[in-house]
């Protein structure tokens, strides 16, 4: 179930002022608010966005944390490959199936 | 019988966010074909659009992801991206509660349809409404099917949600319009973006056109994904539109593909078969 | 045929949290019906325990009002009230995300469930399970019918979802028990709280009692609201495992109505037929 | 749509600690956030219990509001009568169907 608080986290990044906010200011409090493993926080917190993309964390939602970072569209796509490369193929979520690559 | 127009078309953010990085020849046809839509629309004399999307986490989120929502406010408020990036200006956009719920009562016989009284759109709806409707000057009517978080509601029940859809505009007094938009092959935000299954998109089309129910159904999700991607998940929007048409056959005004928008462009009407 | 127990019950807030405010033989009656469920479900061997009820604004709200929700998470939350105030302490209740995706699969072909990955009880859920399971060692699935907010789903859809519900369960290779939670009438939070029409209540439980379907379907929202106030809406829960049990009957265990409770207190189980 | 905008603020004011910490210390600011009438901004500012009954608040969520300010509980139920003989009958919401009473 974890999957589901790592994107509910981004989600409410992405819908949220308050949010984000509390993510500028507060980041640990904030973190600690949701139902996270070690490797998840790690992940978000670096941000690695190819880890997260391994995780499971969906495009349309993964898309808006690169950009809260300021990371380019291009470094973006590019991240997830390198993910699958460093952590292995998708493992849970709608990427899993075909292991976030074109079969 | 007062459903008076029915099409389908697509939404992508590039259209209008990365309009100058398409080639010419194909960006001209396209929007020489939401235009001819734009004019079918106002001559049908709709006084109601109802858009039939499926949004991008933009309302709905697994902590309660509705198969089925339809929009029952006044006004709603889009698109929620950065207006720059999306290349649209966020507006208010009219809407209409009490024909909304009218819809909402009759639908609700045979699709478990969720409500929702406020809703920001996202590029799923602004996109064609900024072809559609670019003065805002007719109420839309904005409706989910969850095309995002599996589990994913059965292709067939898209198909009885457009019939659902159809009948309650048939039994109102108000001229509706109604357009599905999204799909169909693509990869959105994934390391597969900008590409394209042209096959895959002609098929659909096809059975599209010739509202070949059998075919529009025969999709698996897994197939889906593994040949057009999460982005043909799509696909419900279209069926539902055929849903409403059922019996009747359509045209194909644009299939233009265009990777720098990373998606098949497309622009369809349906025909409406008074019963 | 896995479906091992089915029954219905109130889950009024004044049960727990005005407790010593109740006639005592009358509550003596009461909590001995709760027990003789919860000794029922435990002796049924079931591994989960699906509890269809009608949450009173906790997690659902105008803004995507779902028809029909059901739970998909690892565990939840509840009761989200005071402590004190509702006499409930609040604890994590096992889930299973995996059996409430099966489920939902299943369901989505008939019925156009929205799902939630969190979900947080109020006394609607937290006040049966407090008498049900009170060590909280079983599985539960929540489900929700939209009760509170209209446009409400129309009654026989609510006697499909139980019918889908159940063609879920005995497809499926776990021990399930169901219940229903809610009303009968009531008017909770409004001038008439405390008010009890034992008149309305009987005939309606006679109706469950012999699963009468056209009896317990002939009711309009008007005639409810009018007779079994606001809270008579939550009859929604009980056509459902009338639903989930077509053709079979029912007992009634416990009818005490408590104007301290606000509401006619009832427990019934209904048979299962095995087809 | 008004109604939808009260009932919001309340469920907000009901369900999320921040919205309450805001109101608490930020009222105006908060309300304005909500697209609310004149009539509605006074019945929640004063508050008017009765009015926001009158005005079609359904009793789940405006029992809550009633805690917030500590009014207890037979007041409130005293409050809805009350408003009811003061503003008149149940404007709209699930009550107007019997104009906030029994018939
Ligand atoms: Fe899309
Ligand atoms: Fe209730």
């Amino acid at each position: 179930m974890s999957l589901y608080y790592v994107q509910k986290l981004i989600y409410e990044l992405n819908r949220n002022p308050d949010t984000t906010k509390r993510f500028e200011e507060n980041r640990e409090a904030l973190l600690a608010s949701y139902d996270l493993t070690d490797e998840e926080l790690t992940a978000i917190r670096k941000p690695d966005i190819g880890l997260l993309y391994v995780l499971g964390v969906n495009g349309q939602i993964l898309m808006h944390y690169a950009a809260l970072w300021k990371i380019p569209w291009d470094d973006y796509l590019k991240s997830m490959e390198d993910g699958v490369k460093e952590h292995g193929p998708v493992r849970t979520g709608l990427y899993a199936r075909t292991e976030g690559k074109l079969s | 019988m007062t459903l008076v127009f029915a099409g389908a078309c697509s939404h992508a953010p590039g259209i209008t966010g990365r309009a100058n990085r398409g080639d010419p020849e194909q960006r001209k046809n396209l929007l020489e074909s939401y235009d001819k839509m734009r004019l079918a629309i106002k001559s049908s004399g709709a006084e109601a659009l109802i858009v039939i999307a499926a949004e991008h986490f933009a309302n709905f989120f697994m902590n309660n992801m509705p198969a089925y929502c339809i929009g029952m406010a006044d006004y709603y408020e889009g698109p929620i991206e950065d207006e720059e990036w999306l290349g649209i200006k966020r507006v208010k956009v009219p809407g209409n509660s009490e024909l909304s719920e009218e819809i909402i009562q009759i639908v609700m016989n045979d699709i478990d349809v969720s409500y929702a009284q406020e809703w920001k759109f996202d590029h799923g709806i602004s996109v064609p409404l900024n072809f559609l409707t670019p003065n805002y000057d007719i109420d839309v009517i904005p409706v989910n099917i969850n095309c995002q978080g599996p589990p994913l509601t059965p292709l067939n029940r898209a198909y009885e949600f457009g019939k659902s859809i159809r009948k309650a505009c048939d039994s109102i007094n108000t001229k509706i319009a109604i357009i599905g938009t999204g799909g169909i092959s693509h990869w959105p935000c994934t390391p597969d973006s900008g590409k394209i299954n042209e096959d895959f998109d002609k098929t659909f089309l096809n059975s599209f056109i010739f509202n070949d129910k059998k075919a529009l159904l025969s999709y698996s999700d897994k197939e889906t994904y593994e040949k057009a991607g999460q982005g043909g998940f799509e696909i419900r929007t279209w069926i539902a539109v055929a849903g409403a048409c059922e019996g009747s056959k359509g045209e194909l005004w644009c299939y233009e593909p265009i990777p720098n928008y990373a998606v098949g462009c497309t622009v369809a009407n349906m025909e409406i078969n008074y019963k």
